[in-house]
């Protein structure tokens, strides 16, 4: 029989990775969607993205201690922190970042990618010294992500990893880079053979954990994975507690809980309504810090089907809708009601297109009147208090959420009553779970449904959410084209351009994909454009801005992040590395 | 002897025809199944608060390892490597054997139902005697409709309400796990078994409660018929002590709950889903939630499958067992 | 008429195809049914006798032999073909209890095959009616008694008068009756036993009589033939008075030895004979069946089974090779 | 003549009812819940009105049990929800019923291979875990029509029915009155129906009710679990919002949400064991005299 | 013939008397027995027949003092010899008389042994209910037994209940009645369902053991034939009471009952005219259908007269029969 020694002064911090279900058999690896590899405990990028409202360059500094951009942004050199070392006790130094970008290389995705002309990928990495390196973007390609993408990599091991990759690996990823008419069979066949690789190398996972991060893997059971202090870790002293017990997620309920019950030290980001909110503070230590969350709820219209293909009724519905009430209802605690609906969160809003700008666009404030006018307006007609359609069928639709979303479902349901006693009956229904969800919204099933938008902070990827691929604009290599509603996942269906006052006709696709190459300080006037378009055209209803809640206990730690620290989005193995949360005295 | 095994190479091959169907039956069930995990996957990211392109590499490795080719072949393929006990590898947890995954929660699971059904089993048994003794008295009376009740309340009330009563309102119980990885780790000594009967307790009551409403009915009925059999009777005549006869009476009558007890295996095993739900006890009922919702068809197949098996088997062990307790049976060899 | 020339049967135990223990039912039974007449099947338990009924009921398949109703030999037919000859041969079953449905009242019982025949022969829907009164009258039962009344409500006695009623709906030509009486109060039995004889004499239906009890058959069909069974295999054949009186089988000895005798009454039979030993149903002998519990088997026994004849000149038919007359049966005191 | 059996049979039904007081409280109990499945909706509007800012209200006579996560009342919630719960078991037992009985009685009359092959079939149907299977089904077909649901619920649960009906059907079969029957060349169709079908009624009825509770439990255990579409209100739709969205494992303020429709399963339970208790005296001739 | 005069035996009778027993109803408690008075003298065979319904079992379980509930002595006792009135013992002193003193042996088709346990086993089980010593002995005995009714004793004492056939069964069944030196053997319907080779085998073996053992013995049976066989004297039961009792070969030769006389003239005979047997009018009353009052039989009586509608008749010279008692009285 065996025994674990106890945990020394530092004790055990007891949370939950809410991105990481706990997996016995999962490699410690962390690209494995479900991998025992645990973003700022014992998994490092580079640096960690700060929660910045407009910026997405900002990092704090991890595995890099700093770095240089060129004028152009095409080349980042990479300082790494000098005293970096494995837990297993060896040093950290460039070879092992650049067996990372090869890793990660082999995986895809991002900058990372090798299809000849992907925008932005990244084109060579050379070792400076021991303890720097070099990524230089690929010539021609032209992206604004560039820097973030090389920050984002994660750090691995080339003692563990190198073995697994072929000696000749970066000439396969010229050679499957290259554009060359001549060389496409082999390009094609290096590009199957890294694909190959990847799929190995994703599987892969050492015996044992060889972290560079504040905490190694120790133990993993089906609901639990249990981190010790890694000595080696560069910022060591900062590291307050000994051990991190990581529970598994399974859903709100449990964290609600974890938490009434005093067993969680933090907790993620949790919807959580009002009744339970009080249980929880009511224990003792119990509080919360809110931050900024850069996504927003919405109400989302299927346009191939009538009568939503009219704006006048997607504005009546606007009208009609007390974002207010549906936010106490769906998201009382980690939400604001939306005030006006322009495609980003309300203080993005302002920061990138300016209180005046913002203060122009229509709030949709609750107003029957100017709903019912609208709607005649439409060709619908009130009979016996119902709204009629021109055909004389009753105005009714369904609208859909999916199971398990306790915050949509119980929005779903108070918008379903409020219109309905505003005389257009409504059900709200829920599919059986989030990927029939997905699956069917995709595939136009659905009259009605919630969607998340306005993720920032890049404009582009918030405006994608409304005017990419699911309302008919793809890019690829570097085109835009757009497919008609009902065709390849464009489930919204607007009309490819509309004319807004003042403004002219628009595409708002590809103002949105002017956004991904735009330089940042560029950009303000398409934002304008997008944002009014947004406004006017409606293509969903801005419901709630999310705001980032978490519950802490600081009965055992305290000296946790501020209220809208830019480290909240970030895990706790994040805060820890920052210097917060250390065991009370 | 020989009639055991002929027996027992019956049932053997009954039970892998069974589970050859569900195979197949599951395999393409789950092929009907709308949804992309790929796509599962990144939204999940999102609404987590990953940004888009972070989801986007995250998922984009998960692309090529979504099964590929005619669904006959996958088919075959899947039959050929279920005989090497292989059930592919999961589609959700990049690099995770399915078999691994699901013979690692089986244990689980089996340790909840076998603990939850033999403790029902004999308070089950024990209160069917006494309920069928005093059948025409108003505690025979109540002890009936208590079991009836019992066993027609769903498993899942029974879980709820344990949970909230005794990990909710009174924190008497653990609110979710196997053990606690903390404090001790696995082995074979006093603090770890300790520590899971501490975590299964109230998982396997729930079992147990929701089940021995069903031995209660059963060994009433048992008891009853076999208190009209003549052997009884005869045993009082014959001046047998009673102690004699009530085992005899208890040994007939529980001899016929044997096959209700495959039975239950069944509806034991499927209660499962609510029961670690509700519990948070990661077993396989919780692999196969989990696994529906994340749209991972092989370890869904993997969990479906493990639990049918499970059932076949304790099916056969059943039967077996009582083959070997009845001699009308064991002795027709 | 019916006849069976040869009828044998084997059931396959229960063990299945891997363990079967075959039993072996019926051995080459040949027999006649007159018309009108009555013939008695007697042996002991297991020796095959409701074999042979349910075989002429239609209720089991033979595995070999003719079976001949009438003009037609039923082995040249179809299985389809079959079923309405058979419906001329109604069982009436041992037990009056499980016989009618206890869900049915006997006004139901009764009226449903009577309807369908009607439907066969175009009589008018009164026919049921009244050919149900008629029928119930004919066993000695009050219809306006019995027909509302469902099956538990009645006495066994008058049960199994309902089930006899039932099996003349269709007007058969043989009524087999199985241990008809054996589960009937002694003091009811002679009614129904009775009954059946009245019906051979007013309808000229032909009984097969089953039973262990000679004295029944006798009283059935005194006038019929007496056919002993042992093992599947008929060992003794002729008419009742004659096989009573002069049994010549060893094994129609042992059987008539058994009946008791109502000391006081009767006296005892001179010969009273008891089997060597309990039939055991395993062993198959090479030789007579009997051989091994017969006080009398000697080496050709053992080795030769003996046929069906008239071997030694008896008046009956015997599978001995040694037949003998001897005295069993019980004579009257006065 | 007619008349008279039939109300022979009320009469039985009543005799047996009487013999214990806690029967006729299970015929109140299940009479006030079909009650409340044919009239409850009748009682209130199309949408039950709702009140943001009496969440979780107090009990009070207005909301005898307290009010939802938006202010509807919960006694309104239960009382509409039954119908919907109710129907889809109800069509299901039927399903189950049809099935069942045709299949036992024709494996059980047959025999042979017919008989083989449909247990086989049965067994697999007991076999297969049929929870589990349920959510699979769910997640693959979609159960948006109540219709569809009910089908496969039934679909799922025959073989239980099946087997009790098949090994009484072969008892009947060596029964005299069975053989009677086909000596007298009386058709197959009879045979079933008149014969065997009247016997194995109380099997039947005892069954059907257990397969008609099993399933209200199985739709409600669904919902719980969130793999239905919530589009109807429904006692799972309760459970499930009153645990994962509003808490009342936690809450004692969302408690009278959790127990309504816990409280509502129970009640339904106690009424089906209270009866099904009295079936087999009611079905049984002997007994039903008194 | 008196009670008193019984109880100078030295071998245990029974006595028999003013014995009703009850069954609790839905139409309320009725007498299954009713005001018996019998006496079984010691060393006889005594046969008890009676049709179906009659009360013959109920009336044989109440000699083991295991009347079924929901049965009970309303009235009467039953003393046996060397025990007292057995209907007074309380539950324990009832068990150790039970099987020790008194042998039961149940009818053939039923199951009285034990499914799941080996003859032998079962052996070992009564001798420890009754502290039996010398458990080897008591193996001893039974073999003794065992091979005396013609079985292989080792074999069967191997064997389960379903590996016996219904005369093996019975035969064990009497083993077990007598293997502990009961004195008082009560046999109900020892060989219904029973071929006739076989019943006459088990009866010729209870009529040896009697003689040898030198027991008591009451046989129960509805079939004339085997009290005719096997008992000294019987005892004609209908509808709960005893109507005629004596000597066999007396009541058989000159039966002078209306019942007794109806029953044994409608059974049928080997040898004689055909048609000398008569059936019995009328059908026997259940439970339910007893007369309360008067003569159970006087609705199937051709001797009916007024007196038997309000009077039961009593035994008077072991018959009980108003018309009987009349006529010899003159
Ligand atoms: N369905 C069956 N399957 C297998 N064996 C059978 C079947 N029916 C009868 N037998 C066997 O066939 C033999 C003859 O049986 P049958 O019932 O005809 O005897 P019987 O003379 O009527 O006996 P009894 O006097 O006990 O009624 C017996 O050994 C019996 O076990
Ligand atoms: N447990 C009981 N409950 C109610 N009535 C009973 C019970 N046991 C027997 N009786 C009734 O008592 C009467 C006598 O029964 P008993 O068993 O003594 O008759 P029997 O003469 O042995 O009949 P059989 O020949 O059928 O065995 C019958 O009318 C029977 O219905
Ligand atoms: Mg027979
Ligand atoms: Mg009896």
């Amino acid at each position: 029989s065996e025994s674990k020694p106890q945990a020394k002064a530092g004790g055990t911090y007891t949370t939950i990775d809410g991105n990481h279900a706990i997996d016995p058999q999962a490699p410690i690896n962390p690209y494995a969607g479900k991998g025992n590899a645990f973003s700022g405990y014992n998994a490092m990028p580079l640096a960690f993205r700060k929660n910045h409202l407009t910026d997405h360059n900002q990092h704090y500094p991890a595995v890099a201690e700093s770095w240089q951009v060129s004028a152009d942004g095409g080349e980042v050199t990479i300082k790494l922190q000098p005293k970096a070392k494995w837990s297993d006790g060896t040093d950290l130094t460039a070879e092992d970042i650049k067996t990372s970008a090869a890793v990660a290389f082999a995986l895809g995705g991002s900058i990372f990618a090798i299809t000849p002309g992907t925008t932005g990928a990244l084109g060579e990495v050379t070792i400076v010294d021991s303890k720097t390196i070099k990524f230089t973007q690929a010539t021609g390609a032209r992206n604004n992500t560039f820097l973030f993408g090389v920050l984002a990599m994660w750090v691995l091991p080339k003692s563990v990893y190198g073995p697994q990759l072929p000696a000749d690996f970066w000439d396969l990823v010229k050679l499957g880079g290259s554009a060359d008419p001549a060389k496409a069979v082999e390009a094609k066949a290096a590009r199957d053979e890294i694909t190959a690789l990847g799929k190995k190398l994703i599987a892969f996972g050492p015996a044992k954990d060889v972290s560079v991060g504040p905490f190694v893997l120790d133990s993993v059971n089906a609901s639990e994975a249990i981190l010790v202090k890694n000595p080696h870790f560069y910022g060591v002293d900062k590291i307050g507690p000994d051990k991190v017990r990581l529970r598994n997620y399974t859903g709100n309920e449990q964290i609600w809980n974890y938490l009434t019950a005093g067993e969680l030290d933090s907790a993620p980001f949790t919807a959580t309504p009002t009744n339970v909110v009080n249980e929880i503070l009511k224990v003792s230590g119990s509080k919360q810090i809110k931050g900024l969350s850069q996504v927003s709820a919405a109400l989302a219209f299927n346009q191939k089907i009538a009568p939503f293909d009219k704006l006048e009724v997607r504005q009546a519905l606007a009208y009609l809708i007390d974002r207010s009430e549906v936010q106490k209802v769906g998201a009382p605690d980690s939400g604001k009601p939306a005030e006006h609906t322009s495609g980003l969160i309300e203080d993005a809003a302002k920061q990138w297109i300016g209180d005046a700008e913002v203060g122009k666009l229509n709030a949709y404030s609750v107003d029957k009147a100017k709903a019912e006018a609208l709607l005649t307006q439409a060709g619908l007609s009130k009979k016996d208090g119902k709204w009629m359609l021109a055909t004389g069928q009753p105005f009714t639709f369904k609208l859909q959420v999916p199971n398990g979303f306790s915050d949509w479902v119980a929005a779903g349901k108070n918008i379903a009553s409020q219109l309905t006693n505003a005389g257009i009956a409504v059900e709200a229904t829920t599919s059986a779970d989030y990927a029939v969800y997905q699956k069917e919204i995709a595939e136009g099933k659905y009259a009605a449904g919630f969607w998340l938008i306005a993720l920032g902070p890049s404009t582009y990827n918030a405006y994608a959410r409304l005017y990419g691929a699911a309302n008919g604009w793809t890019a690829f290599g570097g085109k835009l084209t757009h497919n008609a509603p009902g065709a390849s996942g464009n489930w919204i269906g607007s009309a490819e351009t509309a004319t807004v006052a003042g403004l002219g006709t628009l595409n708002p696709g590809e103002l949105t994909y002017q956004l991904s190459q735009l330089p940042v300080d560029q950009s303000k006037d398409t934002i304008i454009k997008l944002a009014r378009y947004t406004n006017e055209q409606v293509p969903m209803i801005q419901m709630w801005n999310y705001v980032n809640v978490q519950f802490i206990n600081t009965t055992r730690y305290d000296n946790y992040p501020p209220d809208n620290c830019e480290c909240l989005r970030l895990t706790h193995g994040v805060w820890m590395q920052l210097g917060y949360i250390q065991p009370k005295k | 002897m020989r009639g055991f095994l002929r027996r027992l190479a019956g049932h053997l091959t009954r039970g892998l025809v069974m589970i050859w169907v569900v195979v197949t039956f599951t395999f393409f069930l789950i092929r009907l199944m709308p949804g992309d995990p790929v796509q599962v996957q990144y939204e999940k990211l999102i609404a987590q608060g990953m940004s888009p392109d972070q989801a986007a590499s995250a998922t984009a490795v998960t692309y090529g390892f979504v099964p590929h080719g005619p669904v006959w072949k996958q088919y075959l393929e899947y039959l050929s490597g279920l005989i090497r006990l292989d059930l592919g590898v999961s589609v959700d947890s990049q690099g995770v054997a399915v078999a691994d995954r699901v013979f690692g929660a089986m244990p689980w699971t089996v340790l909840l139902v076998l603990s939850g059904i033999l403790v029902s089993f004999l308070v089950g048994v024990v209160l069917g005697v006494v309920a069928a003794l005093k059948r025409s008295t108003a505690v025979g009376h109540s002890l009936s409709i208590a079991g009836s009740l019992l066993h027609g309340v769903p498993p899942f009330v029974i879980a709820i309400v344990l949970a909230a009563v005794f990990t909710r309102r009174y924190r008497w119980f653990p609110s979710g796990g196997q053990y606690n990885g903390d404090e001790v780790a696995p082995g074979f000594y006093y603090d770890f078994i300790g520590d899971v009967a501490y975590h299964a307790f109230l998982p396997a009551a729930a079992f147990a409660i929701a089940s021995y409403g069903g031995w209660l009915l059963a060994m009433r009925s048992s008891v009853a018929s076999v208190l009209g059999d003549d052997f009884l009777l005869a045993a009082e005549l014959r001046g047998l002590t009673r102690m004699t006869r009530f085992r005899y009476l208890a040994r007939n009558a529980i001899l016929p709950l044997f096959t209700v007890l495959a039975i239950s295996f069944g509806l034991v095993f499927g209660g499962s889903i609510f029961i670690e739900r509700i519990f948070n006890y990661p077993g396989l009922g919780m692999l196969l939630f989990a696994s529906i919702g994340a749209r991972d068809f092989s370890m869904m197949s993997g969990a479906f499958l493990m639990i049918t098996a499970a059932v076949i088997v304790a099916n056969i062990l059943a039967d077996l067992l009582y083959t070997f307790i009845d001699p009308r049976v064991r002795r027709q060899a | 008429m019916i006849e069976g020339r040869g009828i044998t049967k084997t059931f396959a135990s229960r063990g299945g195809v891997l363990g079967s223990q075959s039993v072996t039912a019926l051995r080459g039974v040949d027999f006649l049914i007159p018309r009108g007449g009555a013939v008695s099947f007697i042996g002991e338990s297991g020796c095959g006798k409701t074999t042979l009924g349910r075989i002429l009921a239609g209720l089991e398949t033979y595995d070999g032999g003719q079976l001949i109703v009438g003009d037609t030999d039923l082995s040249t037919l179809k299985p389809k073909a079959r079923e309405p000859h058979f419906r001329r041969v109604q069982l009436i079953h041992q037990d009056p209890y499980s016989a009618l449905n206890p869900t049915r009242t006997i006004e139901s019982t009764l009226r449903d095959p009577l309807r369908l025949r009607a439907a066969q022969t175009g009589k008018p829907a009164s026919w049921v009616a009244s050919q149900t009164e008629e029928l119930l009258s004919l066993v000695g039962l009050d219809p306006s008694y019995v027909l509302p009344r469902y099956p538990h409500q009645l006495s066994g006695g008058m049960r199994q008068r309902v089930v006899v009623a039932r099996a003349l709906t269709v007007e058969p030509e043989v009524l087999v009756a199985d241990e008809a009486v054996s589960m009937i109060d002694v003091s009811l039995r002679l009614g129904i036993l009775g009954l059946l004889r009245q019906l051979r004499e007013t309808l000229g239906v032909s009984i097969l009589f089953i039973t262990h009890d000679v004295a029944t058959a006798r009283y059935v069909g005194a006038d019929g033939e007496l056919y002993v069974i042992y093992r599947g295999q008929v060992v003794e054949r002729g008419p009742v008075e004659t096989v009573l009186a002069d049994p010549v089988h060893p094994y129609t000895q042992c059987l008539l030895s058994a009946i008791p005798v109502l000391h006081g009454l009767e006296r005892p039979g001179e010969d009273r004979l008891v089997p060597k030993e309990p039939l055991d149903e395993k062993m198959e002998p090479a030789g007579c069946l009997f051989a091994p519990r017969c006080p009398f088997a000697t080496e050709v026994c053992v080795s030769e089974r003996p046929v069906l004849g008239r071997l030694g000149g008896t008046p009956q038919h015997h599978a001995c090779f040694f037949p003998a007359s001897r005295h069993v049966v019980a004579t009257p005191l006065r | 003549m007619r008349l008279s059996v039939r109300q022979r049979f009320w009469r039985g039904v009543w005799v047996a009812l009487k013999r214990r007081p806690s029967r006729i409280l299970g015929v109140i109990i299940m009479a006030l819940f079909v009650f409340m499945a044919i009239a409850g909706p009748w009682f209130y509007p199309d949408r039950l009105p709702y009140n943001v800012d009496n969440m979780y209200a107090p009990i009070s006579w207005d909301h005898p049990l307290s009010t939802d996560f938006e202010g509807v009342d919960v006694l309104a919630l239960v009382i509409t929800g039954t119908r919907g719960v109710l129907l889809v078991a109800v069509a299901a037992g039927l399903v189950t019923m049809l099935v069942g009985t045709a299949a036992g009685l024709y494996a059980g009359y047959r025999r042979g291979a017919a008989d083989s092959v449909l247990m086989r079939i049965a067994d697999f149907a007991l076999t297969i875990p049929g929870f589990p299977l349920l959510i699979v089904l769910t997640t693959a077909m979609n159960f948006g029509a109540w219709w569809k649901m009910a089908l496969v619920l039934g679909l799922i649960g025959w073989g239980g029915l099946a087997r009790a009906v098949r090994s009484q059907t072969l008892s009947l079969r060596e029964r005299g009155f069975i053989e009677a029957a086909r000596g007298l060349g009386l058709p197959t169709r009879h045979i079933v129906t008149k014969e065997l079908l009247p016997n194995v009624a109380p099997f039947i009825a005892t069954n059907l009710l257990m397969a008609v509770t099993g399933y209200i439990y199985a739709q409600v255990g669904l919902y719980f679990l969130g793999v239905l579409p919530l589009d109807t209100s429904n006692w799972g739709v309760m459970l499930n919002a009153a645990v994962f969205q509003s808490g009342a494992l936690i809450s004692p303020d969302a408690l009278p949400y959790l127990l309504a429709p816990l409280g509502a399963i129970l009640l339904l339970t106690l009424g089906v064991v209270l009866i099904v208790d009295a079936l087999e005296e009611i079905f049984n001739p002997r007994l039903r005299e008194g | 013939m008196s009670i008193v005069e019984l109880s100078t035996e030295t071998l245990p009778g029974v006595a028999i008397s003013g014995l009703t027993i009850a069954y609790r109803t839905d139409a309320g408690e009725l007498a299954a027995v009713s005001d018996i008075t019998l006496g079984l003298p010691a060393g006889t065979i005594t046969g008890l027949v009676g049709e179906s319904g009659s009360g013959k079992s109920t009336l044989a379980l109440s000699l083991l003092g295991a009347v079924q509930k929901p049965g009970r002595v309303t009235a009467g006792s039953v003393v046996i010899d060397g025990i007292g009135d057995i209907t007074k013992l309380d539950e324990h002193a009832l068990q150790s008389v039970r099987g020790a003193q008194i042998g039961y042996v149940f009818q053939a088709a039923q199951n009285s042994l034990n499914p799941l346990k080996t003859v032998g086993k079962q052996l070992l089980d009564l001798g420890r209910s009754h502290r039996v010593k010398d458990l080897r002995g008591l193996l001893r005995e039974a073999k003794v037994l065992l091979s005396r009714m013609g079985l292989a004793a080792e074999r069967v004492l191997d064997s389960y209940q379903h590996e016996l056939s219904g005369g093996m069964r019975q035969r064990v069944g009497i083993m077990f009645a007598l293997v502990l030196n009961a004195h008082l053997l009560v046999l109900d319907e020892p060989t219904t369902a029973l071929d006739m080779i076989t019943q006459a085998n088990i009866l010729q073996i209870v009529r040896d053991v009697h003689a040898e053992r030198g027991l008591t013995t009451l046989i129960v049976t509805h079939d004339v034939g085997v009290v005719a066989e096997v008992a000294d004297r019987m005892a004609v039961m209908y509808g709960g009471r005893v109507v005629e009792h004596g000597q066999t070969m007396e009541i058989l030769g000159a039966p002078r009952h209306p019942y007794t006389r109806g029953l044994i003239s409608a059974i049928p005979r080997l040898t004689g005219p055909v048609d000398a047997a008569k059936p019995l009018p009328g059908t026997p009353p259940t439970l339910g259908t007893i007369p309360r009052t008067g003569c159970v039989f006087r609705q199937r009586c051709p001797l009916r007269m007024e007196i038997c509608d309000t009077v039961a008749p009593a035994m008077i010279g072991g018959v009980a029969c108003h018309a009987v008692n009349e006529t010899e009285q003159l």
